[in-house]
């Protein structure tokens, strides 16, 4: 082991003591948390700042002149800047809080999309996506008859970029895609399609939420056009998330929720739309939880994450390596190492995934089991369910270990 | 190891799964098809039910995809009703559904036979939607079986 | 002071402990905080909960058999049970988890009312609604062009019930309405609105945000349609709500947010919804917030909040006495104290609301000022703003005072 | 009391507040008029703007309604450009700007009269809000005027 790779792992055993969740038991046994994908656990700098909101300043925010309402709302705007920085975004005001990834693909579609495109315009999706990013599609085709069309997910478990040359044609408006697959692990080649796409006068929208948690995004330097992700995949606390636009794009956006704070004068015949970003946020935002998300990104800055977590991938990695050579274990995703990140899917041959997943709770490890929502991307490679295992910064060698001896339990239990 | 894991996953609820009775489909216009699915994990029964009278259950077979515990309760259902009447077998679901959820059943009926097998169950209810799922499609299969005759 | 009241107030000086921020000092002085209507303060019970759960069992929820999974969706589901037996709802599958009133509305507007409306129906709302309640109509108006009808108000501040006899006609298919106006606190005389509505074949929602906090409520007896009200302002946390209604109704919504969780399955063609409730909760909920949620219900219901509110009812008309006193001071709202709730705003002759409040608030009182996102309803009686004071259980007289005798230091700097 | 209340509610502002100085309207064809809304509050400046040339700001009026931060500032800022060149009432808009978020401006120059009065506002976001109302319809009708001309 390198001398810097042992400094990362001591400094990973001192990182997990700011995670409170992670001296928990389970059926007796540590737990080795290992499902975070599904979401990420917080550490107590973020949980510490919502208790320190609530006893000492929260208010609703933006609209009292008091202290505490001018404390609070300090406190929640800052966070937009601090969302800013952290995508390298032009303009705070481009950063719309939302309640996570599938409410900011839900507003992009209802906003942007549904107002701005016709039937029979083209948009494109992948056959790797996450349900947040499909079933929105299929309801404003339902309402608009635009047409859908996907980019194809090869044997090999990446996209098929030959495909895609043809799939985003000149009628292509927007390409919705996921930077990487939370069901297969693979990392999509964004500057690809993005390039694609704008050649095709079309925009596109990158489902961030498995890729901004682990490595740095600068949506300028990639020329994204719309980026969406949830905070508790990142640390933060749960009913979260961003929608980012490029300016230009956002006041092509219709407000799709009225109420207070999004207006800028109510009368009784209608009403006229506040500033953006305020008109896509109607009524009493989720205030303990941006500003927690704010904490969020501070701690992940603070701890310098992209390091870490480019250690917790060769956890993930060594892992993998440790799974494909048991014979009774199946493993999806891409061969290429580059070409995936710090997750795995995999299938036990004879024990279904939830039985597999339940006994390796009974071990204290913790993975998901399941269609991961992202049921047609895994029909199409033959399956309905897998176990998924996903690490974050805070997992050592110790979890990935526990998971592979809590796996020869299973085996004994079903395959004896 | 006393972590529920002997308990859930008892010798019965093995061997149906690994050999589970009455799978496969049944053919025929008067066949009534019922399809269930578990939304958060994609477990799937299609329950094929077979009733020329509308009063008896001449026959009843399953196709599913799923964990033991779906997989076998619906081995063990479809065990449990072939052959029963059907008011007979629309009890025997109410009373899965009791067992299931903790309460209380007749231990010494035997036309609830292996029932009791899913006991362990009941620790884990994300597994108890599992377990259910069979039962729910024999249920739905019933109530569309009257509403035609 | 009868032994009943005394011992009412004892108990407030109790209950006061159990909040942390109250012992906040503002600029020096003692926080009064009666900016209730805008949102509660936490309880540490409430803050401890969410503490609690990101400390020992968090986890993403619905999806997962891992303990950790587990624990959290049955603390999260069980709050549906609770949220059902606030309300006496029949069926806890009519809980539908949002991110607000705001929220909620905005949901029922999308989901049942296009879906089930068409050009000429009609929707009455009335003229002291929040914005919460009037822009949802105005864009679905827009966008399928129902008509709306507003219920006036009177001189005295309240609703004109004979007016509302013909504006609830036959074309109504929805009254959509508050219980309690934020603005101008008018308890409005729900039951004679709902047998308008039901005797014309129209559906009721109510909009309990400003009633819930305060009193019981019950959809039954009341046979109320439907029912939306904030967490936030009933010592719960931000970003959530709830959107209740009753199964026959829910049953005609089309769900509107697309994603995870809400489908039974999908396809790369479409998808099949999930059941009620969960079709109408995409995406990973705000789990933090749900089930803190629930602690600040059972909170209310341990401290037994509906004496509690009487009480501080009693504060509230006891400071309104006093400000009546005061000549250079306008209260808004009607006479009858039986329809007026522990809110009301007030205008300062030639002191603008801003102003007050700021000066106020140098006093360590915390009052709105603003339109209250009811800016017709205020503009209706030549208001662009007043300063509102709106009390919780855990105002004592100590708050009252400190109001009352801050007002004459604004009148000193303003009015010498 | 040293709770800001004196830096904020200086004389010279409760002297604009309370006598406004070019308070009503302008008509006519080449009257620029820009409504601005505190959309938190419900503040409201109406501006008119007049200039025959497009050069200069032959008069300037509004009507307000509005806190005493507001209205003042309407005041002020209508008494500082009245007169100028249009070129040099933006300039002093972006140094109003940069004062009342906190930069720093040339304190010697006259030409930026009453804003330092509005130093005690910088403590307060809330009415940064209140201040800066009629700046930005005079930012948007010279704007406006010059998209016209
Ligand atoms: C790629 C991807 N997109 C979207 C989502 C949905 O995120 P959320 O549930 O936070 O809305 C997820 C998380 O499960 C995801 O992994
Ligand atoms: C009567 C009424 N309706 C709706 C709302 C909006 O609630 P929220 O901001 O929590 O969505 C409020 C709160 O301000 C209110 O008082």
């Amino acid at each position: 082991m390198s001398l810097e790779s042992k400094k990362l792992l001591d400094r990973t055993t001192q990182i997990r003591s700011d995670f409170p969740i992670l001296d928990r038991k389970i059926n007796g046994k540590r737990l080795a948390y290992l499902d975070n994908a599904a979401s990420s656990q917080k550490p107590m700098q973020v949980i510490s700042k919502i208790n320190d909101l609530y006893s000492n300043y929260y208010a609703n925010v933006h609209r009292g002149v008091h202290s505490l309402s001018m404390e609070s709302t300090e406190a929640y705007e800052s966070v937009r800047e601090k969302v800013a920085k952290f995508i390298n975004a032009g303009n705070i005001n481009e950063i719309i809080f939302t309640k996570g990834t599938t409410d900011s693909i839900n507003l992009f579609a209802q906003s942007w999309a549904k107002n701005n495109l016709k039937k029979g315009d083209r948009i494109v999706l992948s056959e790797i996506e996450h349900h947040a990013n499909l079933v929105p599609w299929f309801m404003l085709r339902d309402e608009i008859g635009i047409e859908l069309a996907f980019i194809p997910v090869l044997d090999d478990y990446t996209l098929d970029i030959e495909a895609a040359k043809k799939i985003i044609n000149s009628n292509t408006r927007l390409v919705s895609i996921s930077h990487i697959s939370n069901s297969l692990g693979t990392i999509v080649p964004i500057k690809d399609i993005i390039d694609l796409a704008h050649h095709n006068n079309a925009i596109v929208l990158i489902d961030g939420a498995q890729s901004i948690p682990h490595q740095n995004m600068n949506v300028i330097d990639l020329d994204i056009d719309v980026l969406v992700f949830s905070a508790h995949k990142m640390l933060g606390p749960t009913g979260v998330g961003i929608l980012w636009a490029k300016m230009d794009i956002l006041k092509q956006c219709e407000p799709v929720i009225g109420g207070g704070d999004m207006i800028s004068k109510v009368t009784f015949d209608g009403a006229l739309w506040n500033d953006i970003p305020f008109r896509f946020e109607a009524g009493t935002p989720n205030i303990a939880g941006v500003i927690g998300f704010g904490e969020a990104i501070d701690y992940l800055n603070e701890i310098n994450y992209i390091d870490l977590c480019n250690q917790s991938h060769v956890i993930s990695e060594y892992t993998r390596n440790l799974l494909e050579e048991m014979e009774f274990v199946e493993i999806l995703g891409p061969k290429d190492k580059l070409l995936r990140t710090s997750l795995f899917s995999f299938d036990i041959k004879n024990i279904h995934p939830h039985d597999v997943a339940q006994i390796l709770d009974s071990e204290g490890v913790a993975v998901r089991a399941g269609h991961h929502c992202a049921q047609p991307t895994l029909n199409k490679f033959g399956f309905s369910s897998t176990v998924r295992a996903s690490f974050y910064f805070y997992n050592n060698f110790e979890d990935a270990n526990q998971l592979i001896e809590s796996l020869q339990i299973v085996k004994k239990r079903f395959l004896q | 190891m006393n972590d529920g894991m002997d308990e859930l996953y008892r010798d019965i609820i093995l061997d149906h799964y690994r050999n589970p009775r009455n799978s496969g489909s049944i053919e025929g216009d008067s066949v009534i098809i019922i399809e269930e699915f578990n939304p958060l994990c994609g477990d799937k029964i299609i329950v094929y039910l077979h009733s020329l009278s509308g009063e008896l259950i001449d026959d009843i077979k399953f196709i599913g995809e799923g964990c033991s515990i779906s997989q076998s309760s619906a081995s063990i259902m479809t065990d449990l009703v072939i052959g029963k009447k059907i008011e007979h077998a629309k009890q025997i679901v109410q009373q899965f559904h009791t067992f299931i959820t903790g309460g209380n059943i007749d231990e010494d009926d035997n036309s609830l036979g292996d029932i009791d097998a899913f006991k362990g169950v009941r620790k884990f209810p994300a597994r108890i939607k599992c377990a259910g799922l069979a039962w729910n499609s024999l249920d739905k299969a019933i109530d569309s079986m009257k509403k035609l005759t």
